[in-house]
């Protein structure tokens, strides 16, 4: 006979202030089966799981429900409560009455009720709970690295330093990312690329990183410390042991006008190139839509000045199967364009840029050498006018958030600007000036006292043509709203960051959830801000969320501490959430086979002591099986079920969802 | 001796079989199945319109199996039942020879699936006029008076599970209403108990109902049972393509999917 | 085939020409327009500054007439009256209040399954596949496409894809072999209705859009609206006020070039009806001093 | 009278329409309290008997949600679900139970608002339809007609 105890927990006011928490202890007591029912302010704290431990004690209790917030908050916390008194942990469940109940109904006697009911509901199902003991899984001992900027190379490096092999996966031909573009990162106007490279170069040397530049996720299976990784290596036309990276095949390529990525298509590059000189890997890659070679055969100047012969046009793209212990996803963000703004020209006025675009004027290795000179004339302007959230915390473009950089780079190109082109006028339209962070505040102030910035609190309407200059017509919010109308040389948007156009097809591979603007989502936005939903993968960088580069580089070192830590067992504890046959009831149909993702039905042979095949059932592999069920609803016998959500388990619970008042009475 | 009874004799004299399954008539002016376990039977063998029994229903009963070596004498539903379990990894190719008889009511030796599909695809015929009329006019009722319908059928059901019982696909050693833990169909013929078997069976068969209609000739209160799985089948075919009995390597279309299926219904 | 026609006020009163060429063009394309019969005003700018439910059940009440009169379609060639059209049609949809309350007020019954085509709409759809061929070297002129505010906007409503810089009139001209110039005051507001209060509002705002439309070159400011035509057409004494020099770019509504193209005269166009004087005849098309002069005196008769 | 209240019973994932639940919850969202949530790991898990069973318990109005298409923790169950659901709700209709009471809907972990609509959708919906008196007058159905035919 079962003896159940349940608490309801208050939460603070958080659940008692709209739930009458008393009475739904009192109503749960009379549950049958309920033999201890109680309330407390704070069920999670200590003395609240000692009022659980001690009741254990006291009413010789088998199971336990627990009436408090979501499971997926503290479904392990209680579960390890209930396991140091001796019970098997998975007769504790709990009821969610905070996020399903309390925060979303307002106080009144039909809220309580729903809370009880909840209670009840879960009641039933505990009674018909069966003690499951984990599974040991092997650890694989190796991370995929997804993405090879800052936040990846930081990752990568940490997790390798720990003893680990890593795998760093990058898409474009070198390593580096954004940073690499970056002339000087705010706030102290140091080089980026002088502090960058030094790390670009060790991910190359380290004895423990496999780097795999131009290579994306082809798929992905398995589960926490076993997955395997399909990766495509992009053929780049280039065998990478012969080439000595001298570069005479990128001046001999007689194509030269293609716009240069790397450079934010403010620069030009050949068909076959090298990103930037302190590209890692150091090799080439050829650009086949825009070769001449690829396109009618005619072609072939690299392969002949190539001393090394290292040009192979018959390279093909080649599919790699890697086992992974555990995946770091660092896949970064890129920025709206200035196609993006019917108001701004949607991209037709040359010296309209992004803030990207700018950086690479601004930088030393860029298609200006430094100097700023505006894109149409290279001129140098005199006039230049900075946009603010040009598209974030804008419902009507569909990006609500910040973008959260903006502010300080627009507050840096300014300054940069100023010291480049000091009798230049730099203006920017803002609407906050979010400067939250170590010596961010004072570097906005250096810009507006000491270099002359002028800031103007309003939005910019359009921005036209008007014989040889842009127009910006804005607002000044401060000054009793009048409309400005300023003549510029050059305007700069600090467009919104978001996330990659593959970002969505990339979470589907990994399985892992995504929000509405495809930023990757982690498993709890304060309690676990790196790790995803899905076991073993974690986050790093902006491809969760805008973020700057000491953010991004923190967060890669926890996410290298999360898997470092997954590292250190050799066998992994994994929920026993698993799907069980019954080899005496299957009738061997096999209609379940095709529905499993995992391949984790297999066919197992009946044989008699003669050795002869009785007859042939399914049989689940618990190692594969992740737990989704699929099967147990197909299978007509029943003779399939889920550990945890068996057929008997849920229908308790459907059977108790709704109160019978006579089973009371 | 009849083209029949000398198929049946020479797999016996050339001990292909041990036993062979057909149709004989019985003391009550109709036809019964008979179980021939040597040739000296053999004159009892016969087959006219009134043999409609899906004889494959036998095939999994371990009384029948024992024997090792059989042959069934089928016409096309039996056929297309055979396809149907075979996709279902209940019979081998090989595992059994079938005296087909076609729509003219000739009888031919088949041996394995490959035949089998080719004589269902040159055998079709168009499921009973009745039947359809009958569809159609539920389908043209008001869903009030489909409940109403339903309601007054199923309360005739006596739970005697004669349905089950002739159901060639009916197979599993442990049937849903079997279950006690937990109870998923209530064991008594009330209301609800008799409207959870009905969409529980109808449900089972869905995408593998081979139309053979014994469901509803041996139904003792005359529920028109094949109704409900023959609908579900159009629904299937309408939304998937697919028709279960034509194909050994048929693909169950409910454990299956496409990424296009429709979605419309999902909010 | 027959469509709908809701004239509004304007055609049948300060833009006849709009109307004549229209149903010209219309017919050359084999479209009867059915005007919607006992038509009332769309509400304008009164009826949603002042009530919500006046501003959906004036022009729902129209759309209700066309319905009944079994219009599938409904042709709105003023902008302003397309907006508030398609706005009621958007409310009635998405509102189950209005939908609940619209019935007793306009007596009678709505479904609100019409389509309702503004005249870019109407010319894509019914006109642009009989324009093959109509490529005329008289047009060879630079045209500056002005489409307004109501036409494109608010972008939710009229699906618009680039409302900034709306390419749609561009295509349709040069079906016919006129060039459009990129311009940046295609959907700069050209002072509306402040024409008869404020003229000297009108005067600066559409100033500016005449002064930039000449600067880049174009011939002519060629419109799809009666009340952006006649501020630009009407208001030339406001606007060379304010720019303080004389103009003589013409303002024209797209049908009647499209007219032309068709093979229609410069009188059945109702060329006649325009203040600052445009001809395409014997290549005369020009900004000679007689038109000038004689765009001046017309400027003086309609002075308010 | 009191307006009628829908009995409604929430069938949902744990990954997406679980979790889009608990979003709805710490957005503070406010909808209607006439639901019930049973939580499973999956929709392909979800057996069409336990809907009959709810109705059973008397529902008046059933909710399954899941994962978007692509967006499954385990790669398919929602499409499988899928099927089965568009086959499950033909037999209903064919037997004449309103299959306007099992709302089926795709709820990310990310739409908590999509969630909140989609209950007070539903209430509103099946409050129209009124109680499933079908299902609660079957209790009523006498056995009658199944003693008239033995007696016969």
């Amino acid at each position: 006979m079962a003896r159940i105890g349940v608490f309801i927990c208050h939460c603070g006011e958080n659940i008692a202030s709209t739930v009458d928490c008393g009475k739904v202890a009192e109503i749960s007591s009379k549950i049958p089966g309920v033999v201890f029912s109680t309330d407390y302010k704070y069920m999670c704290s200590d003395p609240g799981q000692t009022l659980i431990k001690d009741a254990i004690k006291k009413y010789k209790l088998t199971g336990v429900v627990v009436g408090a917030c979501s499971p997926r908050m503290h479904e392990p916390t209680f579960r390890k409560v209930v396991a140091s008194e001796g019970i098997n942990p998975f007769f504790c469940e709990m009821a969610n009455i905070r996020e399903h109940c309390s925060w979303v109904h307002p106080k009144g006697e039909e809220t309580t009720q729903k809370a009880a009911d909840t209670i009840r509901i879960l009641v039933e199902k505990v009674r018909n709970n069966e003690p499951l003991y984990p599974i040991k899984v092997p650890v694989t001992k190796r991370a995929l690295v997804i993405g090879g900027g800052i936040a990846g190379i930081q990752a990568s490096l940490d997790i390798a330093n720990a003893g680990n092999e890593v795998i760093l996966i990058e898409k474009e031909p070198s390593i580096g990312g954004h940073m690499a573009q970056l002339s000087e990162t705010f706030p102290t106007l140091d080089c980026s690329q002088c502090i960058l490279t030094p790390r670009m170069v060790e991910v190359a040397q380290h004895p423990n990183i496999t780097l795999m530049s131009y290579s994306e996720v082809e798929s992905l299976e398995g589960f926490i410390g076993n997955f395997k990784a399909t990766i495509r290596k992009k053929a780049r036309f280039i065998n990478e042991e012969l080439c000595n990276g001298c570069g005479d095949c990128t001046l001999k390529c007689p194509i030269k006008k293609i716009p240069d990525e790397f450079n934010a298509e403010m620069g030009k590059r050949p068909a076959i190139y090298v990103p930037f000189p302190q590209a890692v890997p150091n090799k080439p890659v050829i650009d086949k839509d825009n070769c001449t070679h690829f396109k009618n055969g005619k072609c072939q100047f690299c392969k002949t000045n190539c001393s090394a012969g290292a040009i192979d046009f018959d390279q093909q793209d080649q599919l790699i199967t890697v086992d992974v212990g555990a995946i770091v996803v660092a896949t970064g963000f890129t920025i709206k364009g200035t196609d993006f703004f019917p108001e701004y020209g949607y991209g037709k006025y040359k010296d309209v840029v992004t803030g990207l675009q700018f950086e690479r004027l601004l930088s030393s290795s860029g298609p200006t050498l430094g100097e700023v000179r505006r894109p149409s004339d290279g001129k140098v302007p005199k006039k230049v006018v900075f946009i603010a959230c040009a598209g974030s915390r804008d419902p009507a473009k569909g990006i609500e958030y910040c973008s959260k950089i903006c502010c300080m780079y627009t507050a840096k190109h300014a300054m940069l600007y100023k010291h480049k082109v000091p009798d230049g006028e730099a203006d920017i339209f803002y609407m906050d000036i979010r400067a939250g962070g170590k010596n961010y505040e004072e570097f906005v102030r250096r810009a507006v006292e000491e270099d002359d910035v002028n800031y103007i609190r309003g939005r910019v309407s359009k921005v036209y043509e008007k014989n040889g200059k842009l127009i910006v017509r804005g607002v000044d919010t401060l000054l009793n709203s009048t409309p400005v109308e300023i003549e510029a040389d050059m305007v700069v948007l600090a467009t919104a960051s978001v996330a990659h156009s593959d970002a969505e097809s990339l979470a589907q591979k990994l399985h892992i959830s995504y929000d509405s603007y495809n930023f990757f989502s982690e498993a709890h936005p304060k309690l676990r801000p790196v790790e995803t939903n899905t076991a073993g993968i974690t986050l790093a960088g902006a491809c969760q969320a805008p973020k700057d580069i000491p953010e991004s580089v923190a967060q890669a070192s926890a996410a290298a501490s999360k898997t470092i830590a997954l590292f250190s067992q050799d066998l992994l504890t994994r929920e026993p959430i698993i799907a069980v046959s019954n080899k005496s009831t299957c009738v061997g149909c096999f209609l379940c086979q095709s529905v499993c993702p995992y391949l984790a039905i297999e066919r197992e042979e009946i044989k008699d002591r003669n050795g002869n095949i009785i007859k042939t059932v399914a049989s689940i592999n618990s190692g594969l099986c992740q737990g989704c069920g699929t099967c147990v609803a197909f299978c007509r016998s029943k003779s399939i079920d889920l550990q945890g959500y068996t057929n008997n388990q849920v229908f308790s619970e459907v059977s108790a969802l709704f109160e019978r008042s006579e089973e009371y009475v | 001796m009849t083209e029949l009874q000398n198929i049946a004799k020479k797999l016996f004299d050339d001990g292909s079989i041990n036993l062979l399954i057909g149709y004989s008539n019985n003391e009550n002016g109709g036809t019964s199945a008979i179980f021939i376990d040597n040739s000296a039977d053999i004159d009892k063998l016969i087959y006219n319109e009134n043999c409609h029994q899906n004889l494959m229903v036998y095939f999994q009963k371990p009384e029948v199996k024992k024997f090792g070596k059989l042959a069934f004498v089928v016409s096309l539903p039996g056929l297309k039942s055979v396809l149907e379990i075979a996709s279902e990894n209940q019979i081998k190719d090989g595992d059994a020879y079938f005296i087909a008889i076609d729509k003219d009511g000739n009888p031919s030796l088949l041996q394995d699936f490959h035949q089998i599909e080719d004589f269902i695809t040159n055998n079709q015929t168009k499921p009973p006029m009745g039947l359809l009329k009958l569809m159609e006019k539920i389908n043209n009722m008001t869903r009030e008076e489909r409940w109403q319908y339903w309601t007054d059928e199923f309360s005739k059901c006596i739970k005697c599970y004669a349905c089950r019982s002739v159901c060639p696909l009916c197979y599993c050693t442990q049937c849903i209403t079997d279950i006690n833990i937990p109870q998923w169909i209530s064991t008594e013929s009330s209301p609800i108990g008799n409207l959870d078997w009905h969409i529980a069976r109808a449900m089972h068969l869905a995408g593998r109902c081979i139309g053979c209609g014994e469901c509803m000739k041996a139904c003792p209160v005359d529920i028109p049972l094949a109704l409900l799985t023959a609908n579900l089948n159009k629904s299937i075919a309408i939304h998937f393509g697919d028709e279960p009995g034509m194909k050994a390597d048929y693909k169950y279309p409910l454990s299956h999917y496409k990424l296009e299926d429709k979605e419309n219904f999902i909010r | 085939m027959k469509i709908g026609y809701f004239p509004g006020c304007s055609l049948h009163g300060t833009a006849p020409e709009y109307e004549a060429s229209l149903k010209l063009v219309a017919k050359a394309a084999d479209i009867e327009l059915v005007e919607i019969e006992d038509w009332n005003c769309c509400g304008a700018t009164a009826a949603h500054s002042m009530n919500r439910m006046l501003s959906i059940a004036l022009p729902a009440r129209n759309l209700a007439i066309a319905e009944k009169m079994g219009l599938e379609e409904v042709v709105v060639p003023c902008a302003a009256c397309y907006s508030r059209l398609l706005f009621a049609l958007n409310e009635f949809k998405l509102d189950e209040k209005v939908r609940m309350n619209l019935q007793p007020i306009i007596e009678t019954e709505f479904k609100g399954n019409i389509k309702i085509l503004n005249v870019l709409d109407f010319l894509e759809k019914y006109v642009m596949d009989a324009l093959k061929n109509k490529v005329d070297d008289k047009f060879k002129k630079k045209a500056a496409c002005y489409y307004g505010c109501l036409l494109v906007r608010p972008p939710k409503l009229t699906n618009s894809e680039r409302w900034d810089d709306p390419l749609r009139m561009e295509a349709i001209l040069k079906k016919i072999g006129i060039d459009s110039i990129d311009w940046s005051f295609k959907t700069e507001c050209c002072g509306a209705g402040l024409s008869i209060a404020r003229t000297d509002i009108v005067g600066k705002l559409s100033g500016k859009i005449i002064e930039d439309a000449k600067d880049r070159g174009a011939d002519m400011i060629v419109t799809a609206c009666p009340m952006c035509q006649s501020n630009l057409d009407m208001r030339r004494g406001a606007i060379n006020n304010y720019l303080k020099k004389d103009n003589n770019i013409p303002a024209i509504f797209i049908t009647q070039l499209i007219g032309l193209a068709f093979g229609y005269s410069e009188k059945d166009m109702q060329f006649d009806k325009l203040f600052v004087p445009i001809s395409f005849s014997n290549n005369n098309f020009s900004n000679n001093n007689d038109n000038l002069k004689m765009q001046k005196s017309k400027v003086k008769e309609v002075k308010v | 009278m009191s307006e009628f209240e829908p009995k409604i019973v929430a069938f949902v994932c744990n990954w997406c329409t679980y979790a889009g639940a608990d979003l709805a919850g710490t957005s503070r969202i406010k909808y209607a309290q006439n639901v019930r949530i049973v939580r499973f790991p999956c929709t392909g898990r979800i057996d069409f008997m336990l809907l009959l069973k709810a109705f059973e318990e008397g529902a008046d109005g059933i909710i399954v949600s899941g994962c978007h298409p692509a967006d499954c923790h385990y790669t398919s169950g929602n499409y499988h679900a899928r099927r089965r659901w568009m086959v499950f709700k033909d037999l209903l209709d064919f037997i004449g139970i309103d299959s306007r009471r099992i709302v089926f809907s795709w709820v990310s972990a990310a739409e908590g608002a999509k969630w909140a609509h989609l209950v007070n959708d539903t209430v509103s919906e099946i409050r129209n339809l009124g109680p499933m008196k079908e299902y609660k007058n079957l209790e009523n159905v006498s056995s009658n007609k199944i003693g008239e035919l033995i007696n016969d």
